[in-house]
């Protein structure tokens, strides 16, 4: 059984929730190493992408990751927008109007969603931003699909993936976003993009976890 | 016709200072501030630089817009907006300084310079003149 | 103890605006905005540049103090306020892009670089990072 | 019978009068190639002078320069406020405190401000600024000074001089300042400083003209 629009909607909702509870987090984070407002900026974010979602509930989960995709891009006001914005646009673009995903269909379009982080961004693996969570992710789901694992699992993989990727950004220098200002001392601290991404995956495993599956067709 | 100037700052107070400087200097070119978040904060807004992107292409009336931009989530906002743009083959980011890039380029674009030259004024520009 | 900046704008909103944007990212360095001219046009005053010169020399506490320009006659406002200065040799004016500059300037401060390291990191602010 | 602080305040107020009656003619020079404020600028810098001069009234021409300098450095608000604030500091030191002031003494003295001029702003001579009018002006003084003309006919050399220098620039490209940005479009145009300049030392010839000559010691 595969996810559908229930889980996208479920995954949206469960990241408004995790970016409201880890927003003091974020905000220190990005204190250590950039101007504190990831997680302000991450929380108006998905209070829009829920009214988004409230005001015209979508049909696929497609559709769920685009409406986010335009309220992320126009409401987090800092670099996180447009790269989440461009991210989850990609992603809905991968699903297109599929009702049921199975993993292999998840793993492309996490893999969609970090292309869109490369091509908005132009960082680099290494660089100590949210690519450094979303490439392990792409991995480890593509992985479990080609294993032939299940969607659920595919992104369990996924957000274990992200989170091990996010702590990996501590000891890094960053070479992009605000936090390449500090050169040196940029080290020692987490990516702030990389902890919300880690955070976002999650919230898609724990959203697959007992879905309900598609909606059928 | 002039080619349009977008200025896309993280602060309004910028964005509008930016404008009213180099207007002095070029008060027939069409300059948009698009600074600070839809809600005031210091940040970015999409929408806002759309809306100052799409005037900018209404004015410019074909001659294309520069867009400058001062950090890089502003770039990056200002690239996802071209992407949206009604036209972007006539949304032109310059990678210059916003301030000073801004004025050169907008005395380039009162001299009835086309949009390239107008870019690359502002992409010159470097230490105060 | 930091190094203090002192940002020298035509505008006093590109120089409180761009104080405001460096803050946030460098909170505990002694940003002065040096705006417009005393009368509130657009330009420069001598004699705000001189106040906030002196205002930063004080807070910086013998670390010295950077100063950031946009336009020529900005820079020859500096330069005059600079031969005035109770400590003359402590003002170090950068050749930098105002916004751009700035935020490189606040970032070195913050981390306690030196008042030469400070000047370098607002001349070496290029395109937005 | 040499010029004192007679003359200088005479001068002071004389310029006072020529920004103040150039006031438009300036700003559309400044429009063409410039911020269209030069006229604005020289008109309230020399309003402040003449305030600062009936506060204290100062007891020799170096004093009556160095209070205008100050004046005009504070007040101008453009480029031009620390030019000529350089310029007049420089010529009231070159003054220091004689009350009697020969052909000599007014060339060195504007030899000094046109010094100002190069250290302020580091124009060279043909690009296009009030350098343009300062140069000719001081050749033109110290060559009746060599003479052994007076310092009545040195000011009127120096004033004829930046007349023609300044009306000189018109074909010019500018090199320095604002009108820089404009390139060839430059040409054609009058540097509204160079006009100003002019009409400065216009205005010292004039207050030469039948002046009582120093107050004695
Ligand atoms: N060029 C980039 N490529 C990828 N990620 C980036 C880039 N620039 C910034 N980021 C990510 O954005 C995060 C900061 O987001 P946010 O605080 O919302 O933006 P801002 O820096 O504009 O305040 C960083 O922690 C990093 O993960
Ligand atoms: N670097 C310079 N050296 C000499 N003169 C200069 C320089 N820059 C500008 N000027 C003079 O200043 C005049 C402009 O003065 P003003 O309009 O008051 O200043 P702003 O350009 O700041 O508005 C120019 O016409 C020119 O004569
Ligand atoms: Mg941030
Ligand atoms: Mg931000
Ligand atoms: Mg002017
Ligand atoms: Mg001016």
């Amino acid at each position: 059984m595969g996810l559908g629009v229930d889980w996208a909607v479920k995954w949206l909702n469960l990241s408004a929730e995790a970016m409201a509870e880890h927003r003091v987090e974020l905000i220190e984070l990005d204190r250590a190493i950039g101007d504190a407002d990831h997680g302000e900026n991450m929380d108006r974010g998905f209070q829009a992408v829920l009214q988004k979602l409230n005001e015209s509930p979508p049909e696929t989960a497609g559709a769920a990751l685009k409406a986010a995709a335009m309220a992320l891009m126009s409401k987090v006001g800092g670099a996180a927008g447009p790269l989440y914005g461009t991210a989850y646009l990609r992603a809905a673009t991968s699903l297109g109007d599929a009702f049921e995903l199975d993993a292999g269909a998840v793993a492309s379009a996490l893999a969609a969603a970090r292309d869109g982080v490369v091509a908005r961004g132009k960082a680099e693996l290494g660089d100590k931003t949210m690519l450094d969570a979303w490439t392990p992710a792409v991995e480890a789901a593509q992985k479990a699909a080609d294993n032939g694992d299940d969607a659920l699992s595919a992104l369990q993989a996924a957000a274990e993936a992200a989170e091990t990727g996010a702590a990996a950004t501590d000891p890094l220098v960053a070479r992009k976003g605000r936090a390449s200002y500090l050169g040196e001392r940029s080290a020692g601290h987490r990516d702030p993009g990389a902890a919300s991404t880690a955070l976002l995956l999650r919230a898609a495993a724990t959203a697959a976890d007992g879905a309900s599956g598609g909606t059928g067709g | 016709m002039t080619v349009g100037i977008v200025v896309v700052s993280h602060s309004s107070k910028i964005a509008e200072g930016a404008v009213e400087l180099a207007t002095q200097m070029a008060s027939d070119v069409g300059l948009v501030a698009a600074g600070g978040t839809d809600d005031g904060r210091i940040g970015t807004s999409f929408e806002k630089v759309l809306a100052a992107v799409e005037q900018s292409l209404a004015e410019a009336a074909g001659d294309g817009v520069v867009v400058l931009t001062d950090l890089g989530s502003a770039v990056m906002t200002a690239e996802s907006v071209k992407e949206f743009a009604s036209e972007p083959d006539a949304v032109h980011l310059a990678d210059a300084p916003l301030v000073e890039g801004l004025v050169a380029a907008a005395v380039a674009a009162q001299g009835g310079a086309g949009v390239e030259e107008v870019r690359k004024a502002a992409e010159a520009a470097g230490g105060a003149v």
